[in-house]
């Protein structure tokens, strides 16, 4: 007979929640030092509360809206290149055999496998002779070295769920080459897309080092205006930025769990989660 | 494969071509700006975007350059100005790389410097030259005989940094909970011990620690006044052991024992905020003052001077090799050292720091106006400060005594 | 096994309603039924992967064992063959030494001997699904339970690999739920079949009784049986009241026992002594078979499949021709 | 059909290859021409510091402390990839398990994603730290009755504070990655484990884990390799003695002079050959995973 499954032991949901909460306290005391400017041990809330680094985050010299915007147009551009080099090249290797195919993975994906400081060593030396490109360009190409193998890796996988059946039906009934990506694995890849574009969108918000690099410093996004309060310590302006950073974050999680929402709606998605979901409707029967 | 060995050839050819190219030397955009008078200069700037590089971590100083400088900037000689927030060691290292690169128009124009990194900046042919003589308003109210302005940690200006302000070494304490502060190295020495746990410093190469560990070595020193003179290893290999004996016997009741140390001023800060220190410090007289303004600081903090006094210094502005507008650069210095836009620096709404002008100079009515600002409950006055100076010695002794701390103190 | 007024609700939504199920010891009991007819889910449910909602299962000794093999082998990718085998010895607890040799004799009843090495992915379709099956086997199960075990193999492989679950479980003697929508399996293996229609066990039979008397027209028409009509469209061909059940209201008639005239009725052929009947038809379709031909034909407006044997003569499409009935050959049902 | 295998879908076809070509040269040119040119930066001769040797740089870091250096850098990384591997799979588990009742349990495990390294060590260090909020709640539940009291976490002798800020950052990264392969996995096998008798939790070590051992193993390895080269944890949560390697190499890259940068950079490239050697053995554990049937797809 087979053992009905047990809910968990204690000990894990002792785990799990410990760690939770591990994650989630140290936001606890970043939303309160945003309201305050002095709070000392042992005092567990502030006795004096104070709106001033809110105020300065939205004044002249806080920068938040210039922070957002830059931050904003380099992950954008980050991510047009992301798609545009990293979409081709995921095909290529799920759907191609090829000699050297592990090597050039491998390149691909090596940023994620090799410390990239020593690189952006090397780089800083070399931007500087692409100064004629434009800054959001030459940061964007900065971080689309750090973000490409994770797209790429992303897409990649859907592609290797996806198959060749489809493309091998719509070849059969005349469809030509472009005609297959965009009609048959464009909507197939949507929701790996969705999950690239995230996490590219994600890490490029914060970079800190291969933007200040690449733009010489003039780049300013918010890691680049929060990294001199952080150093500085001024635990309440580096609360209120902190917080500030979060916005466009929670924005993009919103934003990408709406598109997911309204894409496996409109059709059957090869990701985990809905294959489970399939599955257990085959199972329903 | 064989396609892609090809790209990597191309690609190398191209570096190493690109590294042969640096050697040669370039011409400076700037000179011109050099040779020109100032009203060619002014005319030039009028309309252009200046550049501002300089350290962003303060609230303040941040918001007297947005708030008060950009504007009016703005209105009276139509220059723009962006405040970028950098750290001086990162601006100096940026320029240090384009000029290996030989990149002739960069992208600072004015540059906020002084000691260690002025010195590299100009033995590396980073500035633009002389031009502190060009500005009517260096002219007119800067002292330009005193050793302050004609010497940056020892080592001459010769008017390529214009002097933007000067700041004393001062600690910081609360009095609610020290009573009596120590006013010598050994009565601190005697105070740590009294309350273990209670004082630390930043460890160097920090700055403000690397500062504190030069007050052990006036204090230790026979003859400071020798390390003003030109660099002698030997004269500071005989003295260090002391200042190391110093640290050392101290290290087991600072904070944390000595086995660790806040890595900057603003971790020593931090603790001083919470309370885990009693005491802190910093290259910044109103420091203290100010944070009490903003809340930050409890408002029992006060500030003392050492006896034997306390390292002062005069930071600087530069302009940069390859500055893209030194016309500009040059309109925007002169006005941050008028009258006016200094007494606003020393508000403590501001700033609130010492101005770099010879206050003999100014006219009797800005002179009241200097008298009558409020430099903040913490900060001690003019006298006592200007009665308890030390002057700052070469950088190469900083910078031997910032890695003599790792090996002899850090590491024991 | 026995099986008393199961119910299985997913989601509030009900699967299977009431079914009663008995399962003796050593049996094939193959379970019938259109897809989404519940198959799955009751096997699941006897193998205790679903809750029953209500019902009880009870065993003849107090408590038994099952064993289920998927459609699809569902072999553990990362493990060989012997490891897959072993598996279910190895959650047990059974000690390594132990389990292996266990597995390896085993081997030789799947047909395997040589393959212990092996990964799944080394492995043909066939192979995969024996070591699926022998992983089951080896737990000894009261009762396998079979979800259309080789419906995802070719005919060939499929008919061989039947021929050897059914000679195995004659020796091995174990009994087996078999989940089928093959009728060729189904007869060729079971000792009782089940239709089960909508989540609903319909009718429980010997094969031959479920071909002869099926219960209702629904499951006439899963079996897809030839030449169903209702009681009336017979009483009309055979002109004259019929001596059947009345409860018994339509009937069926196997295309072989029908035979096909051409050209002008004579009487002289029809001298048996049976109660037959004439229809007149016309040929719509001739199809060669392995037999002779399979010809359908209309008649009136009612459609009929004839089997002729021997390829003598070949009637023409739209060929006038009669059809000839024997009463005694239909099979009555009940609607 | 003969038309559709000549000029229809490109499969094994030639042209179909350029696609990649964009994406390679992007690489090859920025990330490893990065490299390289570091490398060659690293042996340039410092005339002027008095070091004509080519290998100077090299020359010089072979000594006891930067040994012990390498030997503190690997180890936290080690730590952090491994404490974060084990514990981003339990909860990955308990979150295929149970994601449908606790989905705000997964959005919990997902905040972290977003947040830079610099800000996370800033957030731990504000509760971690001595007159942290921890122990301003321990004060508070009479655990401890001075801030001397309680641990040391931050600045320790052990690295507790930066294995903490890591496993903050990489434990949701780990979760991620292997998230939705645990669901599928599970759906996949649990009921045929089930039916072999197996309990959930023999499911997961017999069957869940081995099968996900190479993308797990994979996610591990990218932690390893990412904190052994990062600065900011490390530069804001290590005692001042620590040693680790990127806040050495930063320090000499930024604070003494443009001759001390290959020097720098050697250091750099050190740990990024130890990163290298270490994915050549995984690499080839990989290969040898893939041929024994542990995947996914």
């Amino acid at each position: 007979m087979v053992k009905r499954i047990k809910s968990p032991g204690i000990i894990t949901v002792f785990f799990v929640m410990l760690f939770s909460l591990f994650l989630l306290l140290p936001f606890v005391p970043l939303i309160i030092w945003s309201f305050t400017k002095y709070w000392p041990w042992p005092l567990l809330l502030p006795e004096k509360w104070s709106m001033d680094s809110w105020r300065y985050l939205f004044s002249a010299s806080g920068r938040a809206g210039e922070g957002l915007f830059n931050s904003l147009i380099v992950a954008v551009l980050t991510l047009v290149g992301n798609m545009v080099l990293g979409i081709p090249a995921a095909r290529v290797l799920a759907q191609n055999e090829f000699r050297g195919k592990m090597i050039v993975f491998s390149i691909l994906l090596a940023p994620l496998f090799i410390p990239y400081t020593v690189s952006i060593m090397g780089m800083y030396d070399f931007a500087i002779r692409l100064d004629f490109i434009n800054d959001y360009l030459s940061v964007a190409f900065a971080h689309l070295i750090i973000t490409l193998p994770y797209f790429v890796a992303t897409i990649w996988f859907q592609f290797r769920l996806i198959g060749a059946k489809y493309q091998e039906a719509a070849a059969s009934l005349g469809a030509s080459v472009s005609k297959i990506f965009f009609w048959i694995e464009w909507p197939l890849l949507l929701p790996a897309v969705l999950l690239g574009s995230f996490l590219v969108m994600v890490i490029s918000f914060s970079q800190y080092l291969p933007t200040w690099i690449m733009s010489g410093g003039t780049m300013l996004t918010i890691p680049v205006v929060i990294f001199p309060f952080a150093s500085s310590g001024n635990s309440s302006i580096v609360s209120a930025y902190s917080l500030l950073f979060f916005v466009p974050i929670l924005v993009l999680m919103l934003v990408y769990f709406l598109l997911m929402r309204i894409n496996s709606r409109k059709q059957f998605i090869n990701r985990g989660e809905d294959i489970a979901i399939r599955t257990n409707k085959h199972s329903n029967q | 494969m064989k396609k892609l060995s090809m790209c990597l050839a191309i690609f190398l050819l191209f570096l190493s071509g690109c590294s042969a190219g640096t050697k040669n030397n370039s011409q400076r955009v700037g000179e011109n700006s050099l040779k020109s008078d100032w009203k060619e200069i002014t005319a030039s700037a009028k309309g252009s975007k200046v550049n501002f590089f300089m350290w962003g971590g303060d609230e303040g100083i941040n918001r007297y350059i947005d708030e008060w400088v950009a504007p009016q900037l703005k209105d009276q000689y139509n220059i723009e100005l962006k405040r970028y927030p950098m750290d001086a060691v990162e601006f100096i290292n940026k320029l240090k790389t384009e000029k290996r690169a030989n990149k002739k128009s960069g992208e600072m124009d004015v540059i906020w410097i002084n000691g260690e990194n002025f010195k590299t900046a100009k033995q590396e042919k980073l500035l633009l030259g002389p031009f502190t003589s060009k500005l009517p308003n260096f002219q007119q109210y800067v002292d330009t005989q005193s050793d302050d302005i004609n010497y940056d940690f020892g080592f001459p200006t010769e008017g390529y940094e214009a002097p933007w302000g000067k700041v004393q070494f001062v600690f910081a304490y609360d009095s609610n909970k020290i009573s009596n502060p120590p006013k010598s190295i050994d009565e601190l020495q005697a105070w740590v011990k009294q309350n273990p746990g209670k004082f630390t410093y930043p460890a160097p190469p920090d700055f403000t620690g690397s500062a504190f560990i030069r007050h052990v070595l006036h204090e230790k020193s026979k003859d400071y006044n020798a390390y003003l003179s030109k660099y002698d290893e030997a004269l500071l290999k005989g003295e260090a052991d002391q200042v190391w004996n110093v640290l050392n016997e101290m290290k087991p009741s600072l904070w944390r024992e000595g086995k660790s140390y806040p890595q900057s001023l603003s971790q020593l800060e931090q603790l001083y905020k919470n309370g885990e220190v009693w005491m802190t410090m910093g290259y910044d007289e109103a420091n203290a003052s100010n944070l009490i303004k903003t809340g930050e600081f409890p408002a029992s903090t006060k500030t003392f001077v050492l006896d034997k006094g306390t390292l002062s210094n005069t930071h600087f502005l530069g302009i940069p090799y390859n500055a893209p507008n030194p016309d500009g650069a040059m309109t925007l210095i002169n006005f941050l050292l008028s009258p006016s836009t200094q007494m606003k620096k020393m508000e403590i709404e501001y700033w609130g720091e010492n101005m770099s002008l010879s206050v003999e100079r100014l006219s009797d009515k800005d002179r009241d106006i200097v008298e009558s600002i409020d430099r903040g409950s913490a900060t001690i006055s003019q006298e006592e400060l200007s009665s308890h100076r030390i002057p700052e010695i070469g950088a190469e002794y900083v910078q031997w005594l910032e890695r003599g701390w790792m090996e002899n103190v850090a590491n024991k | 096994m026995q099986l008393e007024q199961i119910n299985i609700q997913i989601n509030n939504e009900s699967i299977i309603h009431s079914i009663d199920l008995k399962i003796n010891s050593g049996e094939i009991f193959v379970l019938m039924g259109p897809s989404g007819s519940g198959k799955t889910t009751l096997l699941k449910g006897i193998a205790g992967l679903l809750p029953f909602t209500s019902g009880k299962q009870t065993w003849e000794n107090g408590t038994g064992t099952t064993g289920l093999v998927f459609q699809e082998p569902r072999l553990f990718p990362h493990l060989t063959v012997l490891e897959n085998i072993s598996f279910g010895l190895k959650v047990r607890g059974i000690p390594a030494k132990e389990r292996k040799k266990a597995a390896r004799e085993f081997l030789k009843n799947l047909q395997l001997d040589g393959l212990e090495k092996r990964y799944p992915h080394q492995l043909s379709g066939g192979q995969q699904q024996r070591v699926s099956l022998g992983r089951a086997l080896i737990l000894n199960p009261d009762l396998l339970l079979l979800d259309e075990p080789f419906a995802s193999l070719d005919t060939t492989l499929r008919q061989d690999l039947i021929e050897w679950l059914y000679d195995l479980q004659r020796k091995l003697s174990f009994s087996i739920l078999w989940v089928t929508h093959y009728l060729d399996e189904a007869l060729s293996v079971a000792d009782r079949i089940g239709i089960i229609l909508e989540g609903r066990l319909q009718q429980i039979g010997t094969p031959s009784k479920i071909f002869q008397n099926p219960d209702s027209e629904k499951i006439a028409q899963f079996l897809s049986l030839p030449n169903r009509f209702s009681k009336e469209q017979w009483s009309n061909w055979f002109q004259g009241e019929l001596n059947v059940l009345p409860t018994l209201n339509r009937g069926w008639i196997d295309p072989n026992h029908l035979q096909l005239f051409a050209g002008e009725y004579n009487q002289d052929e029809d001298i048996r002594e049976e109660f037959t009947c004439m229809i007149p038809a016309i040929v719509t379709k001739v199809r060669p078979s392995r037999e002779g031909y399979s010809i359908s034909v209309l008649a009136g407006n009612q459609s009929l499949d004839v089997n002729t044997t021997g390829w003598k003569r070949v009637p023409t499409v739209k060929e006038k021709i009669r059809i000839r009935v024997p009463f005694a050959q239909i099979h009555w049902y009940s609607e | 059909m003969w038309r559709i295998n000549k000029k229809g879908y490109q499969i094994n076809n030639y042209k179909g290859l350029l696609g990649i070509l964009p994406a390679l040269l992007f690489m090859l040119i920025f990330f490893i021409g990065g490299l390289f040119h570091s490398l060659t930066l690293s042996l340039e001769r410092q005339p002027l510091a008095g070091q004509e040797n080519r290998f100077w740089a090299y020359k010089e870091l072979m000594n006891q402390s930067f040994l012990h250096s390498i030997m503190v850098t690997v180890g936290i990384a080690a730590a952090v990839a491994i404490l974060s591997g084990i514990s981003g799979l339990l909860a990955a588990l308990f979150l295929a398990e149970r994601s449908r009742k606790w989905k705000w349990l997964q959005i919990i495990f997902q905040l972290p994603i977003g947040i830079p390294h610099l800000l996370s060590a800033y957030l731990l260090m504000q509760v971690f730290m001595q007159s942290g909020w921890y122990s301003r709640l321990a004060f508070r539940l009479g655990l401890v009755d001075s801030m001397e009291t309680f641990p040391v976490l931050i600045h320790d002798d052990w690295g507790i504070g930066i294995i903490l800020a890591y496993m903050w950052k990489e434990v949701p990264f780990i979760v991620l990655l292997i998230y939705p392969f645990i669901v599928k996995l599970i759906a996949d096998w649990k009921e045929t484990a089930e039916v072999l008798g197996g309990s959930f939790s023999q499911t997961v070590r017999l069957v869940i884990v081995p099968i996900l051992l190479p993308m797990w193993v994979g996610g591990m390895w990218v932690v390893f390799a990412f904190t052994l080269g990062a600065y900011e944890i490390p530069a804001l949560l290590a005692k001042t003695s620590f040693g680790s390697i990127p806040v050495l190499a930063f320090q000499e890259y930024s604070q003494f002079g443009l001759e001390r940068q290959p020097f720098a950079i050697a250091m750099n490239l050190v740990l990024a050959v130890i990163s290298f050697l270490i994915g050549c053995l995984l690499i080839y554990f990989q290969m040898d995973w893939f041929k024994k049937g542990r995947r996914i797809w």
